[in-house]
């Protein structure tokens, strides 16, 4: 079943974090197909964000690999055996490792496909957490920017347990690399700071679904004004959107769930209606993917806009630890409704 | 599962102390206690939620960056970890400036813009911490380049974990450093575990050591929870170093007194290891040592360890009283002029 | 001397290439500070670029270091070199190598002055050989694309050998990580292909003389639309806007120089002027220089336009090898010649 | 500059050829011969202007690639580097599909996508190469990863040079291989430099094989141009993995019959050394031990040879023929479906 939606399941209400969402999916793929593996550090014990909590025991040490701190050497390793056949699943304990393995994801994993004239594929999913959770400059980043850019990767970015279950799922079953990449405040594992928002926990069916990649969702309709953003800011501009709503603005969320391939249709359908565009991103401002979509909409639909594309992301800095500046830093809901206003305006 | 047993601690003979001066088997107590008691300190803020961000305790290790530290001049450098808070204060870090970027305040020794993961303050010779594994240790070899070049005599030194050995950058770093002779130190803090994953598990060898014979560098493995032990061996390779005849790689063995970080329970570790290794606390040890000795009154100990539960008192005033940070300075740092 | 554009000089008419161009400032600046030193892969000899030929003779091997191949292991080394307040110069022999140090880059050499509240700075240079120049897809990536979001560097992309020559030695100069990416066809190292257009070759003073990081540069005036290019594409655009200003079409041409700092200022003005924008890269369309740049026109100057902001860029694939597909893939003369004219319609 | 003549080759005597089915010698010789003929061609190719490009010749190297390639079953991969026509065509590339990939042809075995430095077909176990030193290390550890997981008995092969060996992924894949017991062997063609770099100036140490220590797997150093050798350890390497034994490291002492790429003349290697190494050009070596053996006729090596000859020509004429690549296909074989 493909789906893009929540339906009413009025046989459960089984409402759960991402984090359980995402071992649910995992856990089903891997008695679906065992060629599925995972492997990443001290996965042993769940990893940091107990994506493989008690997968161990089910799937034992061949299927669940505890490796050594190699990221570049374990990155390659997924790529050849994903070239020979199998599926495996690479859990970061933070997406902020993978640079030290940026050469093999940019260089093979992303190119061999091409470079071979089709002769292999990279059945590969990177789990990655993301974005900045109080812990300083080089646990901050946002993963998903910096391969935005490199052609022959997929790259997902859920909000909620149901697009996460669906989405995962469906990157399990694509035959390309696909990173996966969850802000550190959305998993929900035990411990862990879970954003506040109508959407942190939700229904997620028991029946299987898959949503597919490259579609985005409208998760709030409106007339007044687009508003495009995923991640942790999906949820902070959802909290704007609601409230706005009571004081009679009526502001469409835009979620895009996947960044590449990026549903820029939608975008752009909803931007007709309402003639108004703010694209929010916890990033940096130079070069994310906001900046695609704001270069995509004034190529193809400026005629449809009433007022600048307006961007709020992340100042040109690296994320500060102190709390007082990481706050000041990552888009708040202030901001985003300060630019909502400010936009309105024009 | 690999036999863990194999890394059950074998304690040498501790050697006699009266070739040492009283001074610097003071300093080498005091600098372990402080480092004991701040870590608790900060646990206990953290348990309270009063703390901010995350924090990696270096609970036992304290007699490994003692020892190290000690053994270096002022103006040699070390470079840190992401469990950096015991080879800061080893290295001279003042606790109210530690203990005050542990708060993301103003008068952190990063401003607080570093935080735990971060700290070091270069007026000591305390590169602020690198908490990427591996990455470090190319850095350490190009301060030491930078030393060579202009014949300081200065020496780097470089801590690193066992789980860190595994890594690209380290490898490559050991390579280059042994190439060029440089003046650096490589000291292992092998505490058994990279988080929860036992060494067993992640190398096909016994000792990290054993890897610097791949590099042309002499290699050894030691006794890491006697600060006189690793204070000899750091010695004798900074003064060689110095010499000008190049890099070597010490292994000091010791074990976490805790998890991986704040929130880890450390139960993945064979209660037979634990038990076996908490009897090695370096530090009741030492101080055993020194009562032993009679430049040592038992009087002058207990204030010697008042003062530092006074001072660390002292830096959680100052970190609480501290200002946070203007938030334009979030602007700033970026680039220098 | 702080200058932007080369003024005629009576007393030399030099004509150099970039390479020459570069080794001259490169020559100048070893000599006046013993500081800088250079390190790489085979600079003994050259580098593969010929950066470094015959600085060993003059500066001995203490200041022009052999090195293994190790690119994480050597950039590490020359960031903690500049922390100790030497100032190296890495020549890397294709820019597309660095992917194996992006760690270093990233999360190191960009961060420490700024995560050290301040305490440390690193003053280092990277000369990085960019683009496709029919070596296949790994050899041929536009490196500065790969780092243009990341805060803490600079970034700049010469395209002229006085440009060059300026540029060069201000990066030596600044105190800050500089990333110096020119085109592998802009060089003109001996048994290399060279660009042909008017600007490849040039007049360099004799005079010392700096061109500020940062501020771009009006290559051609023109009134009827705006082209911003960079690199090999401002040579292609330069050759196409003289063969339009033949039938009388007037292309501005600008030349950003810098793409961080970015002089979007210049952009504007020149927008403003023109109501027409077309943008040319050599990278890929996703996540590029230029979507930024369109993004930030249209938040600042959506006002000015005539027409949609239109741009030429790769599409999104890995550079193929073969002649035929790399010269469909990276935008040439005719494709930067019907966007014009297309623009031109709106 | 260290003193290179401690890498003048030693040539150790050769073996007898006896216990060697016939089928097997000539094959090695005609393969060798293949390779060095396509080579030659290739280099004319270029110099009249012809082929686009750059290249990377493997002159020199040809009884380490084809002893090693020989020692595998038809069903083992390889993985291929920068200098990788002769391990190509030593694995049973077609010359034909080859040839058409230099020249960016539809009918390349990458379809023209490849080029030069990315040739391979899959169907003969021919990884498309990947030009960046060291990265295939770890890849060919995966693929060994997944013949084991699938109790296939095959076995990976990995080829390097000796400058790879100083890069962080080599280090990784190594330590990774070992302590999973992966089926891989690595492969080292120590041709003494790395473009102009020798050795010595790129590790302070004799041997890539002295590293194989510090990551427990079993290391050795083999004179690479003789075919026989290298089939012998790569035989034994292999057969030691089917059995589960997990990996190995050897090296291969050889050297390269030109410049590092297309452009270079190598005026960087001392006369003394290329002059000793050129007297051990492996072709006419075994060739003279086949004249040595009853079982091979003069004539029959004649014609062998006549046929490469005439294959190569084809090759070319065949490459010449074929259609570039539609322009659309330059959108295409990124995603699968
Ligand atoms: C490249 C990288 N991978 C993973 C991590 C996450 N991580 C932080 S500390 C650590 C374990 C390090 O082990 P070891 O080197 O033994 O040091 P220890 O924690 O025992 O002091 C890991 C995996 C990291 N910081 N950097
Ligand atoms: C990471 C990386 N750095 C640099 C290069 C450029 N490069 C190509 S081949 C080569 C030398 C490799 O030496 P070696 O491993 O000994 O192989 P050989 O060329 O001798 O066969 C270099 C430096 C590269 N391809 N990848
Ligand atoms: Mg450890
Ligand atoms: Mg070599």
């Amino acid at each position: 079943m493909l789906t893009d939606k929540p339906r009413a399941s009025p046989s459960s209400s089984r409402e759960l974090t991402i984090v359980q969402a995402l071992r649910e999916a995992l856990r089903e793929e891997m008695r679906r197909d065992d060629q599925v593996f995972v492997l990443g550090e001290d996965i042993r014990i769940g990893g940091s964000f107990l994506f493989t909590l008690g997968l161990l025991d089910e799937f034992g040490p061949e299927r669940v690999l505890n490796t050594p701190i190699s990221e570049a050497g374990f990155v390659g390793l997924a790529i050849g055996a994903a070239i020979q056949g199998l599926r495996p699943i690479i859990d970061f304990q933070y997406g902020d490792f993978i640079f030290t393995a940026f050469d093999q994801i940019m260089q093979q994993c992303a190119k061999l496909r091409y470079m071979s004239g089709g002769q292999v594929s990279i059945p590969l999913v990177f789990q990655l957490p993301t974005g900045a959770s109080g812990r300083g400059a080089q646990h901050a980043n946002s993963v998903e920017t910096v391969f935005f850019g490199i052609p022959g990767l997929k790259i997902v970015t859920p909000a909620t347990p149901f697009d996460a279950k669906g989405l995962f799922k469906s990157a399990l079953r694509d035959n390309n690399p696909v990173l996966f990449c969850v802000h550190k405040h959305l998993y929900g594992s035990r411990g862990r700071q879970l954003a506040a928002s109508s959407i942190s926990r939700g229904h997620v069916p028991d029946d299987e679904y898959l949503v597919p990649l490259g579609k985005g969702d409208i998760k709030k309709r409106g007339a007044d004004i687009t508003l495009v953003a995923n991640g942790l800011m999906l949820h902070r501009s959802l909290n704007v959107a609601e409230a706005l709503e009571a004081e009679g603005l009526s502001v469409e969320v835009v979620d895009p769930r996947c960044l590449v391939p990026f549903d820029t249709e939608l975008v752009i359908d909803s931007v007709v209606r309402t003639s108004r565009l703010v694209i929010v991103e916890e990033g940096n401002e130079r070069g994310g993917w906001g900046s695609q979509l704001a270069a995509e909409i004034a190529s193809q639909a400026i005629g449809y806009l009433d007022a600048p594309i307006m961007r709020v992301a992340a100042p040109n800095v690296p994320v500060p630890f102190s709390p007082v500046l990481e706050s000041a830093v990552i888009p708040d809901e202030r901001q985003i409704r300060s630019a909502i206003l400010e936009l309105m305006e024009h | 599962m690999q036999e863990l047993s194999i890394r059950l601690p074998q304690i040498p003979d501790a050697a006699p102390l009266e070739p040492y001066e009283a001074d610097l088997l003071r300093e080498m107590y005091r600098r372990m206690v402080l480092i004991r008691q701040f870590e608790l300190k900060v646990n206990e803020l953290f348990l309270q939620g009063i703390m901010p961000g995350t924090i990696h305790l270096s609970l036992g290790q304290e007699a490994t960056v003692v020892g190290a530290c000690l053994a270096l001049d002022a103006d040699d450098v070390i470079t840190l970890t992401h469990r950096g808070h015991g080879q800061a204060l080893a290295k001279g870090v003042s606790a109210d400036a530690l203990m005050a970027e542990l708060f993301g305040k103003e008068t952190g020794c990063c401003r607080g813009k570093g935080g735990s993961l971060h700290v070091g303050d270069m007026s000591v010779g305390a590169l602020p911490a690198i908490a990427i594994v591996g990455a470090s240790s190319p850095i350490a070899a190009g301060m030491a380049f930078a030393f060579k070049r202009r014949q300081t005599s200065q020496v780097a030194l470089n801590f690193f974990g066992e789980g860190t050995a595994n890594k690209g950058d380290w490898h490559e770093a050991l390579n280059l450093a042994a190439l060029w002779n440089l003046p650096v130190v490589y000291l292992c803090e092998n505490n058994l575990y990279g988080v929860s994953t036992h060494i067993t598990e992640a190398m096909a060898i016994d000792y990290v050591s054993e890897r610097a014979a791949a590099y042309g560098m002499p290699g050894s493995t030691i006794y890491g929870n006697d600060p006189i032990i690793v204070y000899e061996a750091v010695k004798s390779a900074a003064d060689r170093a110095r010499a000008g005849d190049g890099p070597a790689l010490i292994e000091c063995l010791t074990y976490r007194r805790g998890g991986h970080k704040r929130d880890d329970p450390g139960t993945y570790r064979p209660q037979e290891e634990v038990e076996a290794w908490f009897k090695t606390d370096p530090i009741p040890a030492f101080r055993d040592r020194l009562l032993r000795d009679d430049r040592f009154a038992a009087s002058a100990i207990e204030d010697l360890q008042a003062a530092v539960m006074a001072a660390i008192d002292a830096s959680v005033d100052y970190a609480l009283a501290s200002e946070a940070p203007a938030i334009t300075s979030a602007l700033e740092h970026l680039y220098v002029d």
